[in-house]
């Protein structure tokens, strides 16, 4: 047979043959009986053949470009490991944002890989189930490489000795758990809007690019690997977030005002969810490339805005939320670290007071509010220490029903009033943070209710260490709850000046550069 | 009109794509960052194969460019000889 | 139901006043004052008198603040649920209209935090 | 500050995470157990799914097996994303040096037309079937209970979408896009398809997703990979000059091979677990495996002739004999 008269294929054609070309319309079961969640929310899509993914990639390339990636960045982690590269970041405060980062975020892959896996099997079109199947072994990638990456501080440091436990437990942590199971218990097509385009899209480059560049310039090769890796998958998934964006709106013009709400909603519970990663760039990088307010004008003013300009022939605006959030980020990663402070009793990492230098470049970061508002709390809690009595809240925060965030935020245009709304449902009365976060609840009470709220589980006694006896007469709920956390006090937390961690990193410095 | 921008980790691979890159849109501007080089171009984009292959002097298939990547924004078309960034405003 | 769901469900209050034994949810802040960084959730009977609300609850949770010895409680502005009302101190919270989830603020005129700076 | 490290050694503090010290001690844990072990959220779920309002977003309650630890599972091969994504790329290389073996000699010309012809008859429409199976995969991966277990499913997925694209290729070297157009054409109206496209289709609507894994991977893999490509492509293709072909699915015989393995792990563990199980799992077996066998029956036909019914027996003999030593009585 003569080879050589077969004409040869583009790589879209090809690509075309790879994917779509193997889906077909079943005749023996119902098309709603195979894809049964694709109707329920009311999106009209006519034709899933409009779907094109424009990276195209195929089995092979995807094994081989993702093996070569997991090669480096295991040589890189094994490298970094073995040479005790931990002593060799800028300061061991620095570690304790790695302890944020694998209690909050190798979950919230899961429940991603977890939740496209849910759409690659329920999208009704071979390219968008593709796309969302790369990404669901994607992401569960980044939670194993995550997890691998920042094991190694567990063996030398405290606070992460349990992080699965935690996640499903400790306050702070149902911030990101809610939002992601918020998400995954979503029709699909809320999903990929929440995720795919206002997470990935839309937020994203905000936590793994200036974070993880940040984590690079305090010495951190572990976690610039994982980090940067884990991005360039992320490159393909905002791709895709941008796809889906853009086939949903062409399928028909009623998808547009449903569109609109689940990208404002999710913007803003997106937003909410990064105050943490606010905080974490200001306050817990001793060496900082760039503030928060920064890398927010960059990557969401500017090419957030660029986005949302090229969306606009659709319809779509800029979701409300984004006045709000302009005023707020002068505020809230101040709000943040004064709360973390405040309640580090019942954390699972150390924080301190921001040096001099620390506080200067705050205040020359942010002019228009740090000295005025921020930095005259950081004195008084200095005094306050120096004195021998460190500020401890010693009260349990009411938490927002919708972010589940303390209400710790202040009313737009006037920082030293805390904003809360308040709506009645069923009886019942519900608080909230923000008006935006009181319309996504309003939107939808029936799933708002079911909200897991630490505060309130802990005084229901859902949240007791077992064996603890509430009734007994030296019954101590704190500690109790501290135990039900697998949290050992002042050892997991407390202030990071004279922690173990502290000593220990001091002194396995000193015996690496000394013959002592 | 919008910058299209593109991040690729530091290292010898992405030299050459910067070099290409720079090649292809002469208007590009590069920022670099601990760890990443960003480049952002007002508009859009274009990474060709054939300058990829110039400056490297090997066989040049781009979805090799996504090792390195970091991060993008705009609207990506890809074919085997071009890799497109591009807003549509 | 406003939320779009595959079959309707009967959702589960999670946090319905019959769940924390007898006891009910009340929320408390001393407004301008963000030392304590966001609203105080208790838990307590509803036989509770609003004087040994303040004396037992708000004064342990808010006595380290150096404002709070200097409190006129007389000139104290409450609000509850976001309506002005004045509370009756010997009277119980129930009997005060402070159901499960109430959210009290007070705010005490010329204090309003350290230097006057909300905190 | 530049650091020789040479001299340092510090005894750490823990040797892994505690919950994996609660099962295996306190030892350093491997990449697939730090990678695999409890990481799904097992505890204070927050909302109720819309797409299913009766279970929780992450609920045992979504298969009638019944396990006290779900994390009983282990996979034989510990696969976690990068050793499951090394082995593939290694593959993937041997395959690639394959496809261009059997190109740059010329392999597929020492096949007849009318042997050619066959090969596309027989494997072209599978495209289809494996793309089924991606979806099984996919669809177990999101309902099931237990990293340990959904895990392998979502890889299994993706090899199943190699596979069709594997079968793309052989069709575009073996003939062209008419080649995949026409095995397109049988699975949607060839009588001789159609029992199996039925039975592909029912298991799309199968909700239990501990069935559709027996259906799939145990039952379904286990008859028809043994029949089409060890039977049909490595011997008798083989035979008929068809090597090319049979270095072409090279990637196909020996990922059924790896595949055994954690399949039967998974039978194994299951229905050791109680009576019950052991119960439902022999009677999901016993009725996909008749059903299965029963739908490649005129794919056997096709490809046999009047060899298929002897062929497509000791095919069914020897997974009998599998399913018992697992512990199913069929």
């Amino acid at each position: 047979m003569d080879m050589s008269v077969k004409k040869k294929l583009g790589l879209k054609e090809k690509y075309a043959l790879m994917t779509r070309d193997l889906g077909w319309e079943p005749s023996y079961e119902k098309h709603e009986d195979v894809f049964p969640l694709i109707h329920y929310e009311g999106l009209k899509i006519h034709d899933w053949d409009k779907w094109e993914d424009p990276f195209r990639l195929t089995m092979d390339s995807y094994w081989k470009y993702q093996a070569e990636k997991e090669r480096k960045l295991y040589a890189i982690i094994d490298a970094y490991n073995q040479n005790n590269g931990h002593l060799n970041v800028t300061d061991a405060r620095y570690i304790n944002a790695m302890k944020i980062f694998l209690s909050a975020v190798p979950s919230l892959e899961y429940n991603a890989h977890r939740g496209f896996a849910r759409l690659g099997r329920h999208m009704a079109g071979v390219g968008p189930q593709v796309a969302c199947q790369m990404q669901a072994i994607d992401e569960l990638r980044h939670a194993q490489t995550q997890i691998h990456a920042i094991s190694n501080y567990n063996r030398f440091y405290n606070g992460i000795h349990d992080w699965k436990h935690m996640n499903d437990r400790l306050w702070y942590l149902s911030v990101p758990k809610s939002f992601f199971e918020d998400a995954c218990t979503c029709g699909p097509f809320e999903y990929i809007i929440a995720i795919s385009f206002s997470f990935e899209y839309v937020l994203t480059n905000l936590v793994f690019v200036p974070f993880v560049s940040g984590a690079a310039y305090n010495g951190d090769m572990g976690t610039m690997t994982f980090g940067f890796s884990a991005q360039s998958d992320e490159a393909r998934h905002m791709t895709l977030g941008l796809e889906v964006i853009k086939f949903m709106l062409e399928q028909d013009p009623d998808n547009l005002p449903i569109v609109q709400k689940w990208i404002d909603k999710w913007t803003w519970r997106g937003v909410r969810l990064l105050t943490i990663v606010a905080m974490m760039m200001d306050y817990m990088l001793p060496k900082r490339v760039m503030s928060w307010k920064e890398a927010w004008e960059i990557y969401f003013e500017e090419n957030g805005m660029s986005l949302f300009k090229d969306l606009a022939r659709y319809g779509i605006k800029v979701p409300d939320c984004v006045e709000q959030i302009k005023k707020e980020k002068h505020h809230i990663s101040h709000q943040a670290w004064t709360t973390f402070y405040a309640a580090a009793p019942m954390t699972n990492f150390h924080t301190w007071l921001p040096n001099e230098d620390e506080l200067d470049w705050l205040s020359e970061k942010y002019p228009e509010t740090f000295d005025t508002y921020y930095r005259p709390r950081f004195e008084f809690f200095r005094e306050q220490a120096e004195k021998g009595e460190r500020f401890v809240n010693p009260n349990l925060p009411q938490l927002c029903q919708v972010c589940q965030i303390p209400m710790l935020f202040t009313e737009p245009d006037e920082p030293t009033q805390i904003a809360y709304r308040q709506v009645e449902h069923g009886g019942e009365k519900y608080h909230f943070c923000s008006d935006h976060c009181q319309h996504i609840f309003e939107d939808e009470p029936e799933k708002y209710v079911e909200a897991w709220l630490p505060v309130h589980q802990i005084m229901q006694g859902n949240c007791f260490a077992e064996g603890d006896d509430p009734t007994a007469p030296d019954f101590d709920p704190i500690a109790s709850v501290l135990k039900y956390w697998h949290i050992v006090p002042g050892k997991d937390n407390g202030d990071f000046a004279g922690s173990e961690d502290e000593k220990n990193f001091a002194q396995w410095r000193g015996m690496a550069t000394s013959n002592q | 009109m919008s910058d299209v921008f593109i991040a690729l980790q530091t290292n010898e691979e992405s030299r050459y794509i910067v070099e290409a890159l720079l090649q292809d849109n002469p208007n590009a501007v590069v920022d670099e960052q601990p760890a990443m080089v960003k480049i952002n171009v007002p508009g859009s984009l274009v990474l060709k194969r054939e300058t990829m292959e110039e400056v490297t002097g090997r066989a040049y298939d781009l979805q090799e460019m996504q090792i390195h990547l970091i991060t993008l924004s705009g609207h990506v078309d890809e074919d085997e000889d071009e890799f497109r960034l591009a807003w549509n405003d | 139901m406003s939320v779009q769901s595959i079959r309707p469900f009967e959702p589960v209050v999670k946090d319905a006043a019959a769940n924390f034994h007898g006891l009910q949810v009340v929320y408390l802040c001393w407004d301008k004052h963000l030392m304590f960084y966001a609203p105080i959730a208790k838990m307590l009977p509803p036989s509770m008198t609003f004087g040994e609300l303040i004396d037992a609850e708000i004064t342990p949770a808010y006595s380290r603040h150096p404002d709070f010895a200097r409190i006129d409680w007389s000139a104290v502005e409450w609000r509850k649920d976001g309506e002005a009302f004045t509370p009756a101190l010997d009277k119980s919270l129930a009997d005060n209209g402070i159901t499960h989830k109430t959210a009290i603020h007070f705010t005490t005129p010329g204090l309003d935090g350290i230097g006057g700076s909300g905190f | 500050m530049q650091i020789d490290l040479r001299t340092v050694s510090i005894k750490p503090l823990r040797n892994t995470f505690d919950h994996l010290a609660r099962r295996f001690g306190d030892k350093p844990a491997s990449r697939y157990q730090e990678g695999s072990y409890d990481i799904q959220a097992d505890a204070n779920l927050q909302y109720r799914p819309t797409w299913e309002p009766e279970h929780e977003l992450h609920d045992p309650g979504r298969t009638r097996i019944v396990m006290a630890d779900w994390y009983a599972f282990k996979d034989p091969r510990q696969f976690y994303y990068g050793t499951y994504t090394l082995t593939r790329a290694r593959q993937q290389e041997s395959a690639e040096s394959n496809f261009d073996f059997v190109d740059s000699r010329c392999l597929l010309g020492q096949l007849a037309e009318e042997d050619r012809q066959l090969a596309l008859d027989v494997l072209m429409p599978l495209r289809h079937a494996a793309w089924g199976a991606n979806m099984n995969n996919t669809g177990i991966c999101a309902d099931g209970y237990g990293t340990l277990i959904t895990q392998p499913c979502m890889f299994a997925a993706m090899d199943n979408l190699g596979v069709a694209q594997y079968l793309t290729r052989v069709g575009l070297a073996l003939g062209d896009t008419d080649a995949l157009v026409a095995g397109r054409e049988a699975w949607m109206n060839d009588d001789a398809w159609q029992p199996l496209r039925r039975l592909v289709e029912n298991t799309l609507v199968t909700r239990d997703w501990f069935e559709l894994l027996v259906a799939q991977n145990f039952v379904s893999d286990g008859l028809l990979y043994p029949l089409v490509y060890e039977q049909f492509v490595d011997t008798k293709l083989n035979g008929r000059g068809g090597a090319g072909v049979s270095m072409m699915c090279a990637f196909m015989t020996e990922w059924h091979g790896e595949m055994r393995k954690w399949s039967d792990a998974v039978i194994k563990v299951a229905a050791k677990e109680s009576d019950a199980n052991r119960a439902l799992l022999s009677e999901w077996t016993r009725t996909w495996r008749d059903r299965c066998a029963e739908a490649l029956a005129p794919v056997a036909d096709r490809a046999f002739g009047d060899e298929a019914a002897a062929i497509l027996d000791t095919v069914t003999q020897s997974f009998n004999d599998r399913a018992a030593k697992l512990g199913l009585d069929l």
